[in-house]
């Protein structure tokens, strides 16, 4: 018999993090799901490739769309199209500006939230703060930078971001920066790095380390890296936050919506604070 | 034209104290020249005289550094190209300068275009006019044809056609010559002829002094950047003119002859490219100078580069030093002691952006290394000894060499082939460009590689002189095949000219 | 010599062929892709499926164009993908704050051959390396889209139906782009083989010392043709933000490359004066046809990307082979 | 003609200082940035910084060198991002399961070679032009990292403390990377201007054809670039992944535009035969010093962009508009 078609329309595999929600999701459909044909598709972080991908996914008769945006506004006028050709959408970690079947996803918006009020707490309201963006203008990036200010600005308005920089979420450009960072600011000026993500927060201690500065420098990252545990272990990093990568659980309600089930329309995983309290229970449980 | 008119009309061009210089070097220093309408004017002069300089600042390509230019009596502020085509002024520059990817018919018309009413392209009038202007001159030139797919003479055809069929008021030719034969020079000097009837002014550079005095009213004669003397040419004789070019008395311009030709060292049959060459056989023995004459396009570059594999070709036999088979490909031919030297320096030959030095080194730099590094210092002395001994004009070793005028690279390409230090040498059209000073060192050299050091060597020239005086054996071509072979003793310029054209009597042959 | 009249028909007839042939080798290549595809999978041949292909199709397409004018005077735009950017964000901008919609296409052009113009300038009277001058405005017109929108997408309000219909619209069940595309090469195709101008770009990329001796405007040409780049990819970024009812800072990143390389597939010299419009259509086309084959084939992603550069690599290869056993000595 | 002899030395002289003057003009733009980043900021002149920015220099100024050589001979290489990555994570998968460090570095080298060695061949024996051979490359490259890594970064044991040293280790009080850097440079200006090799490469650049007929092995000499330039692309991923202790099949993103970017500012021309490794070494420096400067100013990463651009082309510009007042008529 024919298998059902589920399209997955990923936004970008230039992060592991995006790789991981491919794969989980690949692996798990492989494993359990014998009567689904799953088709993947990469936007290469390219909107306009993307709505290409999705409009081609439509071409072949999928059954239902799961879908990870690029961003969230440029996807919206394909999925609307999807839906009003009746095939269900699930919209996964971002969201589109269109009713959905269902959304399942990590909300950015709670994680740099969440950052921002540890990061309060860890400096007792006063500090300096130095910032490694993500990619510019992608929508984590502008989430994760946007409502981490906000939380400072609600809740310690001493607490300063003193220099910031996009490092493409990447650990090279991320060490350049740091290093610089380190001659523009002397011993005593720095309080704590906030990264978008594992990798460069890694990266900066990779540098910290070097200068041997680690100590008077917290650094806090996003994701839940195998590699940011094992540093929080070691006490190299004061804490991360968990950002689900949608597996398998985009496939699992993609089956489901396609099978007819329905559900409420948004499924919220949460994040997960990790630091040297808790970090034992998470050793080797990231990706 | 009889010097009547000189002196009586006013100039339409008129130069005054020309100065230019470039780094390292003057190129003008204060330079006159008056040219009258329907006057043919020849400029000669050493290579690096200044001569092409002189009309580039004509043009509007170069700026002079002092000095002033009249047209028609009316001082030009600043000439630029545009200006002086809207003058009248055209130029067939030394460098052809041509689109080499667009056609025939679109560098005849390079920035003028017919159009139609709609100010759009009128191709069809392009290729028309393209093809009158070509059967006018008589130029056999496929007007739609890709300028890279033409041979050197060829192009040069365009490049005339392409000056002369502008209404042109005056119009300059450097070295149009250089690589005509002798029918697409009868061609040229009927034109030329025509247009100095009506009127039209020309200045025309070379150094083929017959030819100044087959076509020039009156000469001028360049040295170092300055002018030696305008002369009418009805007043002067060839030997004068080399006197006021090179400052000095040039006795016999061939070296004798008394060489000993020793074993055949090159023997190639049958060697075939279908189009292009048909069946022919060659010989060449050590030390001896062997000539090819034909008409443009006859299939001599061709033969050359299918000696030594640059084009793929057939053959029933090819021997070389005792080795048989064709080289595959030029560095083959070079590794068993046998070059090319090409026809076109610029498209094949110069390596432009590079040094004097490296231009000259670069196909021999094993006599250079010493413990496994190029010695520069070593490459100073060899390339040092070959700038003295050929006469190249140039500030420096380290000199670019697209700095040096058209001649001084020429002479740059005879030093390569001088030091690949190979025993059978190619050369296609080995003095084009170069002045009559140099030529008789040039033709010293090859005589001297001949003699002493039983190089074979093979020309190809359109100057029948030359090839009458310098070699032992002559083998004309004719339509991809060989037409007929003479012995020094029996080759006269008639009888090669018969055959090249395919006239009955040369036949026998 | 009269012989060589007679010859002339046959040869030139040759070349004429030649031509033809030359072209239309990338043509087979095309077809055989579309085979291929179609073998593959049968959604290929489905109209829907075809649309996509042909939108697509037209967004690269119609940069590709700009860069064919630039790449034919040897010169490269590499800020063809932040001038998208800044269009796109500060029509977006526009957009937002109300202005009518002819307005915002005028000025959206306007500012893409702004920045096209500044290129121009730094290449002529600046005499800069064409790839530093628009280098420099590639990482320029990336931080300037990102100040202007302070790295945020832009939206505005979906109420401008006139404009959805640029890059949402059909017309005779063809995408609107479409149309824009087939406009935009047909011009571009008359402008260089009918025009003045036309040929004075191929003859400035050919030889721009004989092109100035001539009494051509060198300067000028090579000015417009990056004033005709920004052009086009101002009007792309009108499409794509009408596509997507934002404008992203991010736009376009990337491009500049896709489009040079649609543009070389398509038989354009990087050297200058060699190519044309139709290599260019026929290379978006085989570019869009390759990404939709691996996605209709289920290729995963990682493998796509080795498949991709094995074809681009292939689909040339077999063009140069065919040409050298064509004759075209050397 | 004796005249001339007599001329020599004064005009010889000249032209040395004219050469020595065109190098170190590029050298004065350099020296100006320096002077005005010591002045912006004190910190720039602290040792620590100076290490940082040498540091920097090396890990750019490795694969520019490789592209140099390529760029010398008329070609391009794209894909030494891509090689980056590919010799990255294969590197760090060695390294994990224990193979030994010297093990790991041969192989890292030997895999870059080959890829050069693909490049070389497609654009050799296969007439690709280069920018589309090493496109194809750098997209199959990057997919073949991704698959290798199955997209996730690889660690390795921290335990390989030789390993360690290649990127972090010091020597005299500079970095590992620097001397390496130092020694690559070093070498390439010596085989560039003292082996006949480099001069063939500077003749293939300058004019295939005459070379050919010159008798160089055209093919063997861009061939040959082309595993250099993927040689040092391994090598610098080496330096990365000892530096980072972590192989990330996203390294090296974007490296090829910096790296053809760093060259043609150092001088050599993307039509060949001109430039050489001193310009590129001090292209590196211009690239690291600007991105340092602008850290240091505290210049926010939007503004950075658009002076980083700006700061590109007027240094560029600069040098034109003084080489083109110091004569050299066009
Ligand atoms: N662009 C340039 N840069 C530097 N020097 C130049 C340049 N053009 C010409 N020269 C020099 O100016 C002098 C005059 O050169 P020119 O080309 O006018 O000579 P010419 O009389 O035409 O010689 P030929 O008979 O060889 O063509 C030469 O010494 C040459 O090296
Ligand atoms: N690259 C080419 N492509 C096509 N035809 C060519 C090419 N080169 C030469 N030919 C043709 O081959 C024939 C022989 O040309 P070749 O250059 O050998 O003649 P030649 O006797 O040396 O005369 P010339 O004085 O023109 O050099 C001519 O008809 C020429 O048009
Ligand atoms: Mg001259
Ligand atoms: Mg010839």
């Amino acid at each position: 018999m024919d298998k059902i078609k589920i399209g997955f329309s990923q936004g970008t595999m230039e992060s592991s993090w995006r790789v991981n929600m491919v794969e989980g999701n690949r692996k798990w459909a492989e494993a359990n799901l014998p009567d689904v044909e799953l088709l993947i598709t990469n936007g290469e972080n390219n909107a306009s490739k993307q709505v290409s991908d999705v409009e081609s996914l439509m071409a072949q008769g999928v059954k239902t769309l799961i879908i990870s945006p690029v961003t969230a506004d440029a996807l919206t006028p394909v999925v609307k199209q999807a839906m009003e050709a009746g095939i269900p959408v699930v919209t996964l970690d971002r969201k589109v500006n269109t009713d959905v079947t269902l959304h399942i996803g990590a909300d950015n918006v709670l994680i740099g939230k969440t950052a921002g009020e540890f990061v309060c707490k860890e400096l007792g309201g006063k500090g300096n703060v130095i910032e490694i963006q993500g990619t510019a203008g992608a929508s984590a990036t502008i989430d994760r930078h946007d409502a981490f200010h906000a939380a400072l600005a609600a809740n310690c308005p001493d607490v300063k971001v003193v220099a910031d920089q996009v490092a493409n979420y990447v650990r090279e450009p991320a060490i350049k920066f740091m290093e610089d960072m380190l001659q523009r600011f002397g011993a005593g000026e720095i309080d704590l790095v906030y990264a978008h993500n594992d990798d460069m927060a890694l990266g900066a201690v990779t540098a910290l380390e070097a200068a041997g500065r680690l100590e008077e420098v917290k650094v806090v990252g996003i994701d839940g890296e195998n590699a940011a545990y094992d540093a929080i272990k070691e006490g190299k990093m004061v804490a991360t936050f968990t950002y689900h990568f949608v597996a398998p659980e985009g496939v699992q309600y993609g089956y489901k919506v396609a099978k007819g089930e329905t559900f409420d329309q948004e499924i919220i995983l949460p994040t997960h604070q990790v630091d040297a309290s808790n970090v034992d229970q998470w050793l080797g449980k990231g990706f | 034209m009889t010097q009547t008119k000189a002196g009586a009309v006013e100039p339409i061009l008129r130069m005054r104290r020309i100065g230019k210089q470039f780094p390292g070097v003057v190129a003008l220093a204060g330079v006159d020249l008056d040219v009258r309408p329907g006057e043919v004017h020849g400029l000669v002069g050493e290579n690096g005289a200044g001569k092409s300089t002189l009309m580039k600042i004509l043009s509007g390509a170069y700026q002079a550094d002092t000095g002033e230019i009249q047209v028609d009596g009316e001082t030009i502020a600043k000439p630029n190209p545009l200006g002086m085509i809207g003058r009248g002024v055209a130029v067939i520059y030394q460098e052809m300068m041509q689109a080499r990817h667009l056609t025939v018919a679109e560098n005849l018309f390079l920035g003028r275009l017919p159009r139609t009413g709609l100010g759009t392209v009128d191709w069809q009038s392009a290729v028309r006019q393209s093809a009158e202007v070509m059967t006018r001159l008589g130029f056999a030139v496929d007007p739609r044809a890709r300028l890279d797919t033409l041979s050197v003479a060829q192009r040069q055809m365009v490049e005339i056609a392409k000056a002369l069929s502008r209404d042109a008021r005056l119009v300059i030719l450097d070295e149009p010559s250089a690589v005509l034969g002798g029918s697409e020079l009868d061609k040229l000097f009927a034109v030329i002829r025509r247009l100095s009837a009506a009127g039209v002014a020309l200045i025309y550079i070379s150094h083929r002094l017959h030819e100044v005095f087959a076509v020039c009213d009156v000469v001028t004669v360049l040295r170092d950047g300055s002018v030696v003397g305008t002369r009418p040419v009805a007043d002067i004789d060839a030997a004068t003119i080399i006197r006021m070019m090179v400052g000095r008395q040039l006795s016999d311009v061939f070296p004798e002859r008394n060489r000993q030709p020793g074993d055949t060292v090159l023997s190639a049959r049958g060697l075939t490219r279908p189009g292009v060459l048909r069946d022919i056989d060659i010989d060449v023995r050590a030390g001896e100078i062997l000539g090819v004459c034909g008409m443009a396009g006859s299939g001599r570059t061709e033969l050359l580069r299918a000696l030594v594999g640059a084009d793929a070709a057939a053959c029933r036999s090819y021997r070389l030093n005792g080795t048989e088979g064709r080289p595959a490909n030029p560095r083959a031919a070079i590794a068993r002691g046998i070059l090319l030297l090409p026809e076109d320096r610029k498209t094949e030959g110069c390596f432009l952006p590079q040094s004097v030095a490296f231009n000259i080194t670069v196909s021999r730099l094993s006599v250079l290394m010493q413990r496994g590094m190029l010695n520069e210092a070593r490459e100073r002395d060899v390339v040092g000894q070959l700038v003295r001994q050929l006469g190249i004009r140039t500030p420096e070793a380290g000199t670019r060499i697209s700095n040096l005028s058209g001649g001084n690279q020429q002479k740059c390409m005879l030093a390569r082939s001088l030091n690949a230090d190979c025993a059978i040498l190619l050369i296609d059209e080995p003095t084009r460009g170069v002045d009559v000073g140099a030529k008789r060192e040039i033709y010293q050299l090859l005589a001297m590689l001949a003699d002493r050091q039983h190089t074979a060597i093979i020309i190809v020239s359109s100057e029948l002189p030359e090839i009458l005086g310098l070699c032992d054996r002559v083998v004309v071509m004719r339509d991809g095949m060989v037409a007929a072979r003479f012995d020094h003793d029996e080759a006269t310029e008639e009888l090669i000219v018969a055959a090249a054209v395919g006239e009955p009597a040369a036949k026998a042959a | 010599m009269s012989n060589i009249v007679d010859k002339m028909p046959t040869a030139a007839k040759k070349m004429r062929l030649g031509r033809f042939w030359r072209t239309s080798g990338l043509l087979w290549v095309l077809v055989a892709l579309c085979i291929a595809a179609a073998l593959i999978s049968p959604a290929f041949l489905n109209p829907f499926n075809i649309v996509n292909v042909l939108r697509q199709v037209a967004l690269f397409g119609i940069v590709s164009i700009g860069l064919t004018f630039v790449i034919l005077t040897a010169g490269i735009d590499l800020s063809v993908g932040s001038i998208v950017a800044v269009v796109a964000v500060s029509s977006a901008l526009l957009l937002q704050i109300g202005i009518p919609v002819p307005l915002v296409i005028l000025a959206g052009l306007a500012v893409g051959m702004a920045m096209g113009a500044v290129n121009g300038l730094g290449v002529t009277l600046g005499r800069l390396p064409p790839f530093i001058m628009t280098l420099g405005m590639m990482v320029m017109g990336r931080g300037l889209a990102m100040t202007i929108s302070d790295g945020h997408p832009i939206r505005f309000p979906d109420a401008s139906d006139d404009f959805a219909w640029l890059g949402q619209g059909h017309l005779l069940g063809l995408p609107v782009p479409v149309w824009l595309f087939v406009t935009v090469a047909a011009l571009a195709y008359f402008v260089l083989r009918f025009t003045p101008f036309g040929r004075n770009i191929y003859a400035v990329g050919s030889n721009p010392e004989a092109a100035r001796l001539s009494g051509i405007n060198v300067g000028l040409t090579i000015f417009s043709v990056y004033v005709i780049s920004g052009a086009l990819a101002a009007l792309t970024a009108l499409i794509f933000i009408s596509r997507l009812t934002v404008g992203e800072p991010v736009a376009g990143v990337g491009l500049e490359l896709e489009a040079i390389a649609i543009t070389v597939i398509g038989g354009t010299s990087l050297f200058g004066g060699e190519g044309g419009v139709i290599g260019t259509v026929i290379g978006a086309a085989i570019f869009a046809v390759i990404a939709n084959i691996l996605n209709l084939a289920g290729v995963s992603p990682f493998t796509q990307q080795i498949v991709k550069g094995a074809i681009i690599v292939a689909a040339v290869l077999f063009e140069a082979q065919r040409r050298r056993r064509n004759g075209s000595a050397s």
